[in-house]
């Protein structure tokens, strides 16, 4: 049973494709086809929570691939937070994308969802693998899917974006990834996700911290420096993209591959042992802070929360490193606790493109006079961020920190995540000032469109029409009394919802940590 | 000259000295108090110490907080509020010691044999007051600068200095 | 009758070619000539299967037996090789008309099919056959007929690119002459299993070894190998698009395998590694091939030339197989035989849409393609993303394969070196994809139509099946793992 | 009943989640802009609405929730495994509980004309905060309330709309979110260590959990060098802003000294040093509302010290002295407020004799000075005896000669300079556009504020009965007490008027005095900014010699595989392929012989 949920889970988003190819010349039924997939996805893979909790973890092995590598999948519980991460905030983006895409007037709208509903699709695939190969499989399901979406305004910042994006990624992918699989393969004879970890007894000396570095920088999408650029780049995608996926699906990605590595590859006992980890951790640490110190600098909205993500996938993967089952437990929780918190920020930063044409950090000062829920939404994603009550990102911090108190070797990273949460004050806290406490700005704002989302100085081409509203019912703006002025409600809702969501995160965080537990041999 | 700019009276200058006769009548009486009903205290008392409770923390038991530990549990009056229930204290002193102070009038009491010098608190009030100022006088020298030196009022935008997609 | 299907396997198409010139209709000859792919298809999966089941078939021409008479020996490589022949002709005769129609005359449409069904002998007569001399033969036959296929291109450059080959053909057939001539001075017989059993005692001679180096040189000119290769960019690039496609994915193969049997079965595993230490020659030609091949595929700005330098790179990771002398090296080398055939076939068979469509193999006439041809642009991202080597595609599994191959000999700085070369394929394939999907379009594009269906469906059964042997790897995995350990002797 | 309703809501979450429903209820939206200094302009009206009333209501309904729990009430959760206690009633939590609700009451009266609601839904919630925060029983339930303190408390600056309140807002909250940071790295070894998560005595045992916490309570304490944000940010907030701020944070921090680290002996000279210092800022600083601030500063550290005696009189102390400290510093900041209401300013060179346009705030800030400087009859004289005595019982003699001279200090600043100047001395040019005195509710506030300053002073009774442990027969009305500290109030300001008329008494001056905070304000970013620059100039200049070099690297490269004449692009001629036969050829006979040779 639990089985065939899974596999509806995984076939429900590739098979809507074909007819949202079908719908193309009527916009709202392919759109209500993606909503209708999502809904179903998602509640395809809530209906697995139970039972998975229970200890079930089902099985799908569709055929041998190599000798002993099948191509198969097999769900456990941080697969599912990962999958009901990417799965869950699939209906809300979707909702969002429809008031975004039509609002901005984008064109070749039934490529845009067609590509999102295969990234989730890979997203899926690699949540649910039972192996490294399966697992890799879909991570450049991933990577190539997504590209038409970065590249989505065809201008030259987009072209120059997507080179950049693919030539990190499927670099560090090939070169690393792959090459660590492989190594892997030769040594441990499989490459199936053990309990305990596949390579305890088989390697150790130099070769861990090397096997080690080959995944944790080949799995680029994790971002970690030096190989983050294609984040901040990827930016020029509408927002959208910029918030299910380059917040949750496809970052998520990367750092879900490094946990799974650590704990299902390596094991825990093998890195805390051999000390394997040790200069990852530092490599980490490094990325959380020049990340948030880039951040403070940044004018340019997205970016700014790209580096901010690039903080926070480091948070992950430093937890991740320090190989304990709390910061094991921690990081795996901080998936959900960021994709929550990011996805809300992004989806205000896409909301003021759209409705006020402003994308940049000095360009919102009265914003949230005229927008206060949007903006309250925002500052609550944005203690989640920093990792503040009563936002979910404090209980993934703190147990991650937990991890960090485990050896003396280790208590300097309990102050970088200390003094991560201050850059992050420092970095999205002047959002909020600005947009509740800033006299607003009049003169002529610099944003008419997303090719600007990218301000390397290579402004739209000509080939990119100035903003025009494709359809007239959707008018950015929600007027609400004299001097408010929401964004519209298809963006708005799906921004309050992500933003209860984090608070909701922070009161379910026990039940999270729960269910997550098992993943380190702990109790159910 | 405020007289006539503002409409106004200015502070009448008998005003103040009236009030400032009163304020040094005040302070003579007090002293007249320290002098005359505690003068001959202080006189018979002269070269001898008063009690003087040693410290709780000379002794080491009491210093230590960690021998304190065992009553932690306990540490703050709970379950109680009747005085006699009182847990102890971790420091471990109580209020004994100041059953023979409570008293209003009597002779003066104090700590120190210096309490008892006659206005020893006018003087050191005043002597302290006057250090203040003029240890403030020489302090502003170093620490002041002109009202806007931070530039705390100048637009945020100057802080923005990174190209975007810098790094 | 199985045991007669190897001689069946050269007749069939053999007797075949002459009728086309007999029934020289254009329609007539197209289904005849694909009737007699599918047919020998059929006759070659048979051989497989029986060979996975059953072990070598050996059938003595003429009822004369071996070592005197000539020997058609079929083991599972051999039936390996002619199936990949067989099916990719089976997709490009059908497509033919399509590419025919615009390159060809129509009335001299019979004389391509008929050269093609005799390069079709050529190659599989190459691919079964147990004698030496045989070899000559058909590599003689296979390279006159592709000399003709290659004239039928448009424009006066086909001629001289025909030529250019011919010269470069000419040379690699008289190497090949000459080394068979001095192996057949040492030991008297033209027959490959004979001749090795005969060779043992005579190996350290200098003419054993200068017969060797003359069929490595010969056979690396016919399968284009670094710094052997400059015959091949012009060849497929002015032949007809189909030609290209049928070319690319059998032509060079084929004389992979010849070297590979050579290698093998003539003088040994032991001779070639141990003694005379050809990786030593091999594995650096095969690593400036793949580089090399790639980059240079990356400055093309003709689509076919940069497919065709494209494939000088992944041939460079087939002989890189070969040169590993391990069973893994040589299934990742023959598994990357039958990928690359499928997905090289596939990709100019879409140049060949696209050109049917704009007149032009030039990529910056393609801007925009995707809006107007998607299933065709979709189609050339699926193969490139098959060269690039993404999981899912069958470029991957030989990627796989190869890598495994050098982990397992411990030789990590070669593992990267395949994944880095990889990498550049990103490069020029991207450098297309690029054009296509984000330059807004040429008047050029504007004006065109997606190809036709009938053009559709062979592009597709091919790329379709570059996804399905990505994913589905007991057939090519297993078949080439077993061709392998036959020809390294190990069953 | 009541008690069971009662007993299933923590403290402090109806002013927490009932500030909430302010928006909801209807009441006057308030004006597109602030006003031009950014002050938040009040209602004309004395209108009050519902949301006044709700907001009257909270700290009342507060207040009653939290004395029907019974001493010794507390909950207990389990949360991840850890076992919680989010609620503990004792007389400790209890004392501190009370004031923070009188407080709020206060404040809510003080700003009830604020039609900003952002400004009152924070406040109501920062009190709720910080009330919960003194009822926690547990290290993760504390730092919840300690983060939300700062996260709620910081709109209270950042209400004042203009640039410079963005900044301090900012570094106002950086601070505050530090010091909860380390109280959560703290809270984090110290469970590593211990495995509980209990809030009660910790004692500085040398373990860096422990250490951290201090730390932590430290900043919040404004303990010397860790103050500067306290200065920084409570002049820069609204008028009801400072108000509301005055009260809870730094109070909060020192019910949790008093919790955790009571009697540890290293808070006596930190708070020694924190009733010293600040006063001789006090008397240089022009603007009224820092002069608070610092003596707010001041204050605080006589608190410290009688956590630090740690004996019960001195804890006694502590906390006695908080609740009115609570009361004087808030009706002070009220006046002040009035004043800056009415004036536009609070600088002291800028004011003077605003008694004739707003006698009743004179007379309240006079009040307040009074019972700031411990004039007997007011709170100030019963509480801070407490501590002083404590000190002396203990024998800590220079301490208590450093606390004799701060309170000498604090009539200076606090109880003179702050009416005198404001009020008196000569008459200010702004005399004339004053409109007279504070609104009403204002008045009330100030005038609860100023009756409870002297009740407590006349009556202590109750207070003590509040205070944690047993009193006693403790009464600071010996007349030793009364002589010896009018005579030390009466001899400073004999020294004032004697400095005042030598003319040494330094006159108000528009300035910036540099504190500690110097150092994160204009070192650090001028720092930074260098170094930046640096990085950017020299990241341009390599990445503009490094593209040239790729560049022409590249198309060195490029000119070798483009398409042309002789390059590797292009199919050669057939004699050079030929030729590279022989090549091959040649090739493979040496690598043969060599190999044969090695091999």
């Amino acid at each position: 049973m639990t089985a065939t949920l899974m596999m509806a889970a995984f076939f429900i988003p590739i098979g809507v494709v074909p007819l949202m190819w079908a719908a193309r010349k009527m916009p709202d039924l392919r759109d209500g086809l993606m909503v209708v997939a999502g809904l179903m996805t998602f509640a395809c893979v809530v209906g697995m929570v139970p039972a998975v909790s229970d200890g079930a973890r089902p099985e799908v092995l569709f055929f041998q691939v190599f000798d002993g590598v099948p191509l198969a999948f097999r769900l456990e519980p941080l697969g599912l937070v990962y999958a009901l991460v990417a799965s869950g905030l699939w209906v809300p983006t979707s909702l969002y994308a429809f008031g975004y895409m039509r609002g901005h007037g984008e064109t070749n709208q039934t490529r845009f969802f067609i590509c999102f509903a295969l990234a989730i699709f890979a997203a899926l695939g690699i949540a649910m693998s039972a192996n490294l190969f399966t697992l890799f499989t879909f991570y450049e399901v991933l990577t190539f899917s997504t590209y038409p979406l970065v590249t989505h305004a065809g201008n030259k910042a987009a072209k120059r974006a997507g080179r950049i994006y693919l030539g990190i990624l499927v670099t560090t992918s090939v070169t690393m990834l792959l090459m660590a699989i492989l190594w892997t393969y030769v040594i441990a004879g499989t490459l199936d996700f053990t309990v305990g970890g596949i390579l305890a007894g088989k390697v150790d000396g130099p070769l861990v911290p090397i096997l080690l570095g080959l995944f944790a920088f080949g799995a680029g999408k994790a971002a970690l420096m030096p190989f983050h650029r294609w984040l901040p780049n990827a930016m020029v995608a509408p927002t959208p993209v910029s918030a299910l996926l380059h917040a949750v699906a496809v970052v998520k990605a990367g750092v879900f591959t490094i946990l799974k590595v650590v704990i299902y590859i390596f094991g825990l006992d093998l890195l805390y042992t051999t000390g394997g980890s040790d200069i990852l951790k530092w490599v980490a640490a490094a990325t959380i802070l020049i990340s948030s110190i880039v951040a403070l600098r940044l004018d340019n909205f997205k970016a700014r929360l790209a580096y901010s993500t690039i903080s926070q996938l480091a948070y992950i993967v430093l937890g991740a490193m320090l190989v304990t089952p709390d910061s094991v437990v921690g990081a795996s929780m901080h998936i959900a606790m960021h994709a929550m918190g990011k996805i809300t920020l992004f989806f205000v930063a896409g909301a003021c493109l759209v409705s006020v044409h402003k994308s940049k950090v000095s360009e919102l000062n009265g914003l949230g006079r005229k927008m206060p829920i949007m903006f309250g939404a925002f500052s609550i994603a944005a203690f989640s961020i920093i990792g503040l009550p009563p936002g979910g990102g404090s209980w993934g911090k703190w147990f991650m920190a937990l991890g960090a108190t485990s050896q003396p070797s280790d208590y300097p990273f309990v102050f970088v995540y200390m003094l991560s949460s201050l850059l992050a004050i420092g970095y999205l806290m002047p959002i909020v000032a600005r947009a509740f406490f800033l006299p607003e700005k009049v003169g002529p704002s610099t944003a008419h469109h997303e090719a600007d989302a990218h301000g390397d100085g290579q402004h739209a081409q000509a080939d990119h029409p100035e903003t025009s509203i494709e359809d007239p019912s959707l008018v950015p703006v929600l007027p609400i009394g004299e001097t408010i002025r929401e964004t519209h409600l298809l963006m708005l809702g799906p921004i309050v919802f992500t933003a209860a969501g984090c608070i909701a995160l922070f009161l379910l965080a026990p039940q999270l940590e729960a269910f997550l537990r098992p993943i380190v041999g702990g109790s159910q | 000259m405020s007289e006539h700019e503002h409409g106004l009276p200015s502070v009448d200058a008998r005003g103040v000295k009236r009030v400032l006769w009163i304020f040094y009548a005040a302070l003579a009486v007090f002293i007249a108090i320290d002098v005359v009903w505690f003068g001959p205290d202080w006189l018979s008392n002269l070269g001898q110490d008063t009690h003087h409770v040693e410290s709780a923390y000379a002794d080491p038991a009491h210093a230590d907080p960690a021998h304190a530990a065992p009553d932690t549990e306990e540490h703050w009056p709970n379950a109680e509020d009747s005085p006699q229930d009182q847990p102890q204290h971790p420091v471990g002193h109580t209020a004994e010691t100041r059953t023979d102070q409570a008293s209003f009038g009597g002779h003066k009491h104090g700590h120190y044999a210096f309490e008892k010098v006659p206005a020893f608190h006018a003087l050191y009030g005043f002597a302290g007051f006057v250090f203040l100022v003029l240890a403030a006088r020489v302090l502003r020298l170093f620490v002041m600068k002109d009202e806007d030196y931070y530039g705390d009022d100048a637009p945020l935008d100057a802080e923005q200095h990174a190209e975007d997609g810098h790094a | 009758m199985n045991a007669h299907l190897p001689a069946l396997q050269v007749v069939l198409p053999l007797l075949a070619a002459p009728v086309c010139v007999l029934l020289r209709n254009r329609r007539v000859v197209g289904v005849w000539a694909t009737l007699i792919a599918w047919a020998s298809l059929a006759i070659a999966i048979t051989m497989l299967v029986h060979t996975m089941e059953h072990g070598t078939i050996s059938y003595a021409l003429g009822g004369w037996e071996s070592p005197l008479g000539i020997e058609l020996r079929v083991d599972v490589a051999n039936a390996f090789l002619a199936t990949i022949v067989t099916g990719i002709a089976s997709i490009v005769l059908p497509y033919g008309p399509g590419s025919a129609t615009l390159a060809i005359p129509q009335d001299r449409q019979y004389l391509f099919y008929t050269a093609f069904l005799l390069c079709m002998t050529g190659l599989l007569g190459m691919s079964v056959t147990g004698d030496a001399f045989n070899v000559f033969v058909f590599v003689e036959i296979t390279s006159l007929s592709s000399y003709t296929l290659i004239a039928l291109g448009k424009g006066r450059r086909a001629l001289t690119a025909a030529f250019s080959y011919l010269v470069m053909g000419t040379i690699g057939g008289t190497f090949i002459l000459l080394a068979i001539g001095l192996c057949y001075q040492m030991t008297g017989t033209l027959n490959m299993a004979d001749m090795a059993l005969r060779l043992q005692p005579v190996m350290g001679t200098r003419t054993v070894l200068v017969a060797f180096g003359f069929f490595v040189v010969g056979a690396s000119i016919k399968l284009a190998l670094f710094p052997l290769h400059q015959w091949m960019p012009n060849a497929y690039t002015h032949a007809p698009s189909v030609v290209s496609a049928f070319l690319s994915a059998t032509a060079t193969k084929v004389s992979y395998f010849v070297l590979v049997r050579v290698v093998f079965t003539i003088f040994g595993a032991a001779y070639v590694f141990g003694t005379v230490h050809f990786e030593w020659l091999l594995m650096p030609l095969s690593i400036a091939a793949m580089f090399v091949g790639s980059i240079a595929a990356m400055y093309q700005t003709h689509i076919k030339r940069l497919l065709a330098y494209s494939s000088m790179a992944q041939i460079g990771y087939m002989t890189l197989g070969l040169s590993m002398n391990s069973v893994e090296g040589l299934t990742g080398g023959l598994v990357h035989l039958f990928n690359h055939g499928l997905m090289k076939g596939g990709l100019f068979l879409v140049v060949a849409n696209i050109t049917f469509r704009l007149n032009s193999s030039k990529i910056q006439d393609m801007a925009g393609l995707a809006r107007k041809m998607p299933w065709t642009t979709l189609a050339f991202a699926v193969g490139g993303l098959s060269l690039i080597g993404v999981p899912g595609t069958a470029g991957f599994i030989s990627k796989w394969y190869l890598v495994q191959a050098a982990l397992m000999k411990g030789q990590i700085w070669l593992a990267l070196l395949i994944l880095m070369s990889s990498l550049l394929a990103v490069g020029y394939v991207w450098k297309v994809i690029e054009v296509m999907l984000l330059k807004p379009p040429t008047k050029r594009v504007e004006n065109t139509t997606p190809a036709p269906l009938r053009m559709i469906w062979p592009v597709w059964v091919m790329i379709g099946s570059t996804v399905v042997f990505g994913l589905w790897t007991t057939w090519t995995g297993t078949v080439a793992e077993v061709a392998a350990e036959t020809l390294m002797g190990l069953r | 009943m009541l008690e069971n309703i009662a007993a299933s809501l923590p403290p402090g979450l109806i002013l927490l989640f009932g500030a909430l429903l302010l928006p909801l209820l209807p009441g006057e939206s308030p004006p597109a802009d602030g006003s031009a200094d950014g002050i938040w302009p009040l209602s004309g009206k004395s209108k009050m609405g519902m949301r006044g009333v709700l907001m009257l209501l909270l700290p009342i309904l507060g207040l009653i929730q939290m004395w029907l729990l019974p001493l010794g009430h507390s909950s207990d959760v389990e949360l991840f495994g850890y076992a919680l206690q989010p609620v503990r009633v004792d007389r400790l939590s209890r004392i501190f509980g009370t004031i923070f609700h009188i407080a709020a009451l206060i404040s809510v009266i003080y700003s009830l004309r604020v039609r900003d609601t952002l400004q009152n839904l924070s406040g109501l919630a920062y009190a709720g905060a910080a009330i919960g925060a003194v009822f926690a029983g547990d290290l993760i339930t504390l730092f919840v309330y300690w983060e939300l303190t700062a996260l709620t408390s910081v709109f209270l600056i950042w209400a004042r709309r203009t640039n410079r309140a963005a900044r301090v807002g900012m570094r106002y909250l950086i601070v505050q979110v530090l010091s909860g940071v380390l109280l959560l790295a703290g809270t984090l070894f110290h469970y590593a260590d211990t495995g509980s998560l209990a809030f009660d005595l910790l004692s500085l045992d040398g373990s860096i959990g422990h250490l951290l916490i201090f730390l932590a309570f430290g900043i919040k304490a404004a303990f010397p060098m860790l103050h500067s944000w306290l200065e920084d940010s409570y002049p820069e907030a609204t008028i009801t802003g400072t108000v509301w701020m005055s009260a809870f944070t730094t109070k909060m921090a020192i019910y949790a000294l008093a919790r955790g680290f009571a009697g540890t002996e290293i808070l006596i000279p930190i708070g020694a040093a924190m009733t010293a210092f600040p006063v001789f800022y006090a008397v240089i600083e022009n603007d009224l509302r820092r002069v608070l601030s610092y003596s707010l500063n001041n204050q605080l550290g006589f608190m410290v010290v009688g956590v630090g005696v740690g004996t019960e009189l001195a804890i006694n102390g502590a906390a006695a002295h908080a609740f009115a400290h609570i009361l004087y510093k808030g009706l002070l900041f009220m006046t002040m407020g009035a004043v800056l209401l009415r004036a536009g300013t609070v600088k002291g060179s800028d004011l003077g004799g605003l008694w004739r346009k707003m006698p009743w705030t004179t007379a309240f800030c006079v009040i307040g000075a009074m019972a700031i400087s411990a004039f007997p009859l007011f709170s100030g004289f019963v509480t801070k005896s407490m501590i002083l005595t404590a000190a002396a019982d203990e024998g800590y003699t220079w301490t208590f000669l450093i606390l004799l001279f701060a309170s000498a200090g604090v009539l200076d600043h606090s109880g003179i300079k702050i009416p005198y100047f404001a009020f008196f001395a000569h008459d200010s040019k702004l005399l004339p556009k004053i409109s007279g005195e504070a609104p009403r509710n204002m008045l009330v506030a100030m005038a609860i504020a100023a009756f409870l300053c002297i009740a407590i002073g006349v009556f202590p009774a109750p207070l003590y009965a509040l205070l944690p442990y047993d009193v006693g027969d403790y009464s600071a009305y010996d007349l030793t007490h009364v002589v010896t500290q009018t005579q030390l109030l009466l001899g400073s300001a004999a020294a004032f008027v004697f400095l005042q008329k030598k003319g040494w008494y330094p006159a108000e001056l528009r300035s910036t005095v540099l504190d500690v905070d110097w150092v994160y304000r204009k070192l650090l970013p001028g720092g930074l900014k260098a170094t930046y620059n640096a990085i950017d100039k020299g990241a341009e200049r390599t990445k503009a010699a490094v593209g040239r070099a790729v560049l022409a690297s590249v198309n060195r490269f490029g000119q070798f595989f483009r398409p042309g004449d002789r390059s590797f692009g292009e199919p050669w001629p057939s004699g050079e392929t030929a030729m590279w036969a022989a090549v091959v050829l040649v090739a493979y006979l040496v690598v043969s012989i060599v190999s044969s040779q090695v091999g």
